[in-house]
């Protein structure tokens, strides 16, 4: 979906405001948020992608005034009613009322640190792939109102292939639930002004990775 | 939650914390979760998970030409193959900066970011204003940090859209011929390693 | 510049919903901003344009924060400032502290009602119209850091001039008080696929009244 | 500021009433402004210019099939040689509703409307969801208003991104057949000029 999370290239956000001296957390909530996170994930409770598209469907103005751990929450909470692990009464009560959904598994102590490595996205190439390094690329102009991983700005630009890396899940089935559909991914390099134009800085070289159904040929 | 409870106790909850905690307690009394595993993995992420296993990673390269070559080869497999005691999953790809190209590293649509070797990713990479210009304006991003590059430098940016994940390998610095490993991994910053700053000069280490 | 303003095809915000019985103000102090803007208007103080860049460059949270009458008012305080009509202190006590700036004119009651008519925007021709009702044109990828009406879902698409509206006062140049140099303005048709995928609505037809240099014969 | 400051007496002032309120003075204390003025301008607004305007405009079109001539040739001149007491200026343009194709106005980029002939916005014309979705989803966005068109209809969107201004002319509802100007007006709601809506049925009208 093309909405405000989509935010490459658009201006008037600011500075970037370096942090001295960062703590990993901010405040304690962070860190159960996190951890959250990757149990439910480890239990096999959803995707991903569909965390990233629950964020991506806040509205435009909680998105930007949510801090990053924040629409992590919301993702979840809204992940958790949608698929029926919980009930909005039972996040607003503060307690479970009814019992819950079986998971595939649950994260305990003892799996806790090995379980926090990341997965593998690799999937079995169904056909040989369609692009080599070196090739000439047209991303595709799409606008599908779901999860997308090709941004607005790198739409229907000419790029070359520069590495190929495999056959991966595609995250804009996995978002809805429509399987890992396994794509051929390419890291797709741009020149500065084939994206930003002709003032664009001459020196600049931009790349996005891009599933084969992102690219036709050029 | 113990700690958790600690930490608070005796001030005023905001309505994100408690939010939160009610998202913990219907989660672990619905059997989803175990507060203790979650202990753990914030422990980890505070205590072992962090930017010093991807400045050794950095060091060992510009030490061993070899694991270098191996490293630009296949990064998640060269870095599995050192035995860290934090593990590292597929997909990492290291890209080398140059006199002439220089990387920088950003995720437009959410904030992806090499968590296994970098640890957690700082405020200002999951930051708008990071997020959406470091495509469009890489040297007025630069210039934020502070880091000025010659006009004739490549700038390339890797916007994170999938599941790989970028670790730059900075420039080793002049003056350090002869040191080891663990003083050049003194050297490598975190925002080195992100393409947004570069390594310590030499006489900044001990 | 590509600001959170420029929200054509932007998802997320969710229906539209329309009043019944809308009052023409929602509260007295919207008249007064609105009488206020067509004053400062009437005077001379700035163009058009340089009201419409200074909301785009309200931060982006601000902008969807604001109501429209809000934001109008933000852009006044932030164009009496930049331009030296008024200082931010004078803004915050509430009261002149210093003599004005002087003015092209001023609107007083017996001129209130006619200054209402919205000015014109012709500006007489430089040169001849380089396209015709029917001509192809590409849209050019440009994006410019500083105002602009060629809105992000136009760039780089193949359109038709519908039709040619005469040569007009440039927004690009007069918001940044470069003048007006006058340019040649144009309906431009796309068709509905053409700006947003195979997936459009077939029956969907899109112009943009697009300025002269925002043009490519295709 | 008489009108203004009766209609708040005694009530809790917002920050931006404040703050509004504050801009005014500056304004007229350094001359620029006149109170007096801005009050005449507002008083135009609320019980001169409005919708009204436009659908005398649209009414005379269907009932006078040279006027319509003229009002689609050129918008502007046409309605000026009407003489209405609101004044209209240039660059208007009138476009035409057909069984085969149906006119949808909006600006993506702020709100331009054309107030000469319509007053001034509702706040939905305004609104983000409005201004995003017509370009992408007109036919969404006229299910909002409960508004079906046949699928086979072309839906003809105009973004007003310059100082052009259009005005839908809707098409005339059947069963008005030797009504007077003034009883047509009745049937051309806001909405059926902007495109979100269609002329009430004659039944609506005494």
């Amino acid at each position: 979906m093309d909405g405000v999370h989509d935010m490459g290239g658009m201006d008037g956000f600011g500075k970037v405001q370096p942090e001295p001296n960062e703590p990993v957390f901010h405040a304690p909530w962070e860190g159960r948020v996190l951890a959250m996170q990757r149990s439910m994930g480890y239990a096999g409770a959803w995707p991903i992608d569909a965390s990233r598209f629950a964020q991506e469907r806040l509205a435009p103005q909680a998105y930007l005034g949510a801090s990053y751990y924040q629409r992590w929450a919301l993702a979840m909470e809204r992940n958790l009613i949608e698929r029926g692990y919980a009930g909005a009464d039972e996040l607003s009560s503060g307690h479970a009322l009814r019992s819950g959904k079986p998971l595939a598994r649950k994260l305990t102590p003892d799996l806790a640190t090995q379980a926090m490595t990341r997965g593998s996205f690799y999937r079995q190439a169904q056909t040989p792939a369609r692009f080599k390094p070196g090739d000439r690329v047209r991303t595709k102009n799409i606008h599908p109102p779901t999860h997308t991983r090709l941004p607005r700005y790198a739409r229907g630009r000419l790029g070359v292939i520069e590495l190929v890396h495999g056959c991966h899940a595609f995250p804009d089935t996995m978002a809805v639930d429509k399987g890992d559909s396994p794509q051929w991914l390419y890291t797709v390099m741009f020149e500065g002004k084939e994206l930003w134009g002709p003032d664009a800085d001459p020196t600049l070289k931009i790349s996005i990775d891009a599933f084969e159904p992102y690219l036709d040929p050029a | 939650m113990a700690q958790h409870d600690h930490d608070e106790h005796g001030s005023e909850l905001s309505e994100t914390q408690l939010r939160v905690r009610a998202l913990e307690t219907v989660l672990t009394e619905k059997g989803y979760i175990d507060p203790a595993a979650l202990d753990l993995i914030i422990q980890a992420y505070e205590t072992k998970i962090g930017p010093h296993t991807g400045a050794r990673v950095v060091a060992k390269a510009w030490h061993d030409p070899a694991f270098k070559r191996a490293l630009l080869d296949d990064g998640s497999k060269a870095v599995r193959a050192l035995g860290h005691e934090s593990r590292v999953g597929d997909h990492l790809v290291a890209v080398e900066n140059t006199p002439a190209r220089h990387n920088i590293v950003v995720c437009t649509l959410c904030s992806c970011y090499p968590w296994d070797v970098l640890g957690l990713p700082p405020v200002w990479y999951k930051s708008a204003p990071y997020r959406s210009r470091a495509v469009k304006d890489p040297r007025g991003v630069l210039a934020d940090f502070g880091v000025k590059l010659p006009a004739s430098t490549e700038i390339r940016v890797w916007d994170s859209t999938a599941e790989t994940r970028f670790l730059v390998l900075p420039m080793r610095p002049s003056g350090t011929e002869g040191w080891s490993e663990e003083r050049l991994a003194q050297l490598v910053t975190r925002d080195a390693m992100i393409g947004t700053g570069l390594p310590k000069p030499p006489e900044e280490v001990a």
